[in-house]
């Protein structure tokens, strides 16, 4: 029996015993277990001898062949007649090899097959026909977009702002008033050109809720060139005259 | 959608197939050209017809259709995208392989009929998407239990699970295993030893 | 390259310009393919006139040759994009993967879990329905608190949020993978263009 025989060839003691069967041309239905569980035992030493480690499971099938051989050397008589037929205690291992011999022919017809990145290629990129897909068509804006947007603009506004909130009196009616203004005689008007350079946070939030308000009011509608882009917004296209002036803090129900 | 001649239905899916990264599916062509399933297919046949001797081919794949290139091409195409070969390690292949035809399965299940602890393939697979955790299975320990991805469908070019070759039986040792067995592994004589490999 | 007959080259770069992403260029593929530029030439005329009442084309842009859908198809082109599947991004499912597990969250946890401003990514999720938002936390600023859909549940075949693995569970996973990276070469497959990959 050579005994150049690598561990890591194999993917486990199954692997392992199915190669000693094969290679002792012993039929699988009779292993002779003794000359198996040598030659077992006899790879698993050399591979220590020279300090290499041998993973648990090979440990554990060894004292399942020891096992299985001590059963084997016991005589037949010992079992009282009448008694079930005790399994040959080879029974369950074989059982395991021809389970795991079908798994492993499986995995070779597996890897024999044409895969995907290795025998044959598809398309795995967005096409040049859809780079452009979003082009300049508008979506409408969900409350996210917006909030998006608010997140933006309060980014770029000054931080000491922040701690006057609740001090300053702010009025949406008059933020309202100031969006109406504005858009009047514009088609379209953007989020960003309600403001100054650097915004006051405060003012920032008061035109977002004024802004909120219109939309409620379907006074003016918001539109979005792409997902993250700029918010346009347009006075609703239904032909009335916006509601201009007459707003007060109160009748929106904010104090 | 306006009515489609079929020579045009036939163009059309053809350009959407193409288009697509992922296989597409009949239903949502059906559905997105409000086209009778019917119709569908038997342009989808067509087209495998047309492109039978082509050097790309129409493919059924996890439930799909995706335009494949011919398989003898693959050296040219991996040099063009300069890309390098995967393979799949053993032990990557047998669970795999166990998996795909015994979910859903536990680790244990899949460690017993291996005889080898398997936590780490199990990783790797579900990192690379070809398993999923499907569940917890109902017993002591609410072990997790595996199934094989869509993903997996796609690179081993199964149309479904069903397409799976059906599992040898097996009553005695398989020849052709035991003169592999006394070679090296057959995925190392590929030669290239710093081949990228999933283990 | 062996020499190649016309029939075998026409498929050969039929495949190859399939393939790519971007136009390619005659020379490249006389190159590649160590065959006249004469000949590339032919057989791309050859295959550009083989597409010509097909559902896509051979185009000739950038100084290359590339397929192209036809240009009738754009809205349908189009309208098959946006029903495409939903693909995470690494920020995508680092944030469903932080909700999932602690839920309810608010958008400060994720972000102080992940360390960078995880707002669009919390957006899309919100958009793709994955995520939905609870309510408000009772404290100053009342952030709104995240946990995931029903969709979510769908989309990850799970039946209830008890099914998710544990962190425990997957530490397991991880430290047999620890114990195997000292032994066997990395685990690694970024050479394969096709790879599964989470986008």
């Amino acid at each position: 029996m050579k005994l150049d025989i690598k561990l890591e060839n194999f993917e486990g003691p199954l692997d392992l015993l199915l190669h000693l069967i094969r290679s002792n041309e012993m039929d699988i239905w009779d292993i002779q277990i003794n000359r198996i569980c040598e030659q077992y035992l006899a790879i698993l030493d050399a591979m220590q001898s020279l300090n290499l480690d041998v993973a648990g499971e090979f440990l554990v099938m060894a004292s399942t062949l020891l096992h299985i051989k001590s059963k084997l050397l016991l005589p037949q008589s010992e079992f009282e007649e009448g008694e079930e037929e005790e399994e040959d205690p080879r029974a369950e291992l074989v059982r395991r090899l021809l389970e795991y011999q079908k798994y492993r022919v499986a995995a070779l017809e597996l890897d024999d097959r044409d895969l995907l990145g290795r025998d044959v290629y598809a398309r795995k990129f967005t096409s040049p026909e859809l780079a452009d897909v979003e082009g300049e068509e508008y979506f409408e804006v969900s409350l996210f977009d917006l909030v998006e947007a608010l997140q933006d603009v309060l980014a770029r506004a000054p931080k000491e702002a922040v701690h006057e909130i609740g001090f300053e009196s702010v009025s949406i009616a008059e933020r309202i008033n100031h969006i109406l203004d504005r858009l009047c005689g514009h088609e379209s008007l953007s989020f960003k050109e309600l403001f100054a350079d650097r915004p006051a946070r405060i003012d920032v939030v008061a035109t977002f809720l004024a802004m909120l308000e219109l939309v409620r009011l379907r006074t003016i509608r918001l539109m979005q060139t792409d997902r993250c882009g700029e918010i346009w917004i347009f006075p609703t296209a239904d032909g009335e005259e916006p509601v201009v002036g007459g707003l007060e803090d109160e009748s929106l129900g904010y104090n | 959608m306006k009515a489609l001649d079929t020579t045009e239905l036939k163009s059309l899916v053809e350009a959407l197939v193409f288009v697509s990264d992922v296989p597409v599916k009949v239903d949502k062509l059906a559905e997105m050209l409000e086209v009778d399933r019917g119709d569908i297919r038997s342009v989808l046949d067509e087209l495998e017809q047309d492109y039978r001797e082509r050097g790309i081919h129409l493919a059924r794949v996890a439930g799909g259709v995706q335009f494949r290139t011919d398989a003898r091409f693959a050296d040219a195409v991996r040099s063009l995208q300069k890309s390098r070969p995967f393979r799949f390690s053993r032990a990557a292949l047998e669970c795999l392989a166990i998996i795909a035809y015994r979910q859903p399965v536990t680790r244990g299940d899949v460690e017993y009929l291996r005889g080898v602890d398997s936590g780490g393939v199990l990783k790797t697979l579900l990192d690379k998407r070809l398993i999923r955790i499907l569940g917890k299975k109902d017993v002591a320990g609410r072990p997790l239990i595996y199934g094989t991805s869509c993903e997996f469908l796609e690179i081993f070019g199964l149309h479904s699970l069903e397409d799976l070759p059906t599992l040898k039986e097996f009553s005695e040792l398989d020849l052709d295993l035991a003169e592999e067995a006394t070679a090296p592994p057959a995925e190392d004589s590929s030669g290239a030893a710093d081949e990228p490999s999933i283990h």
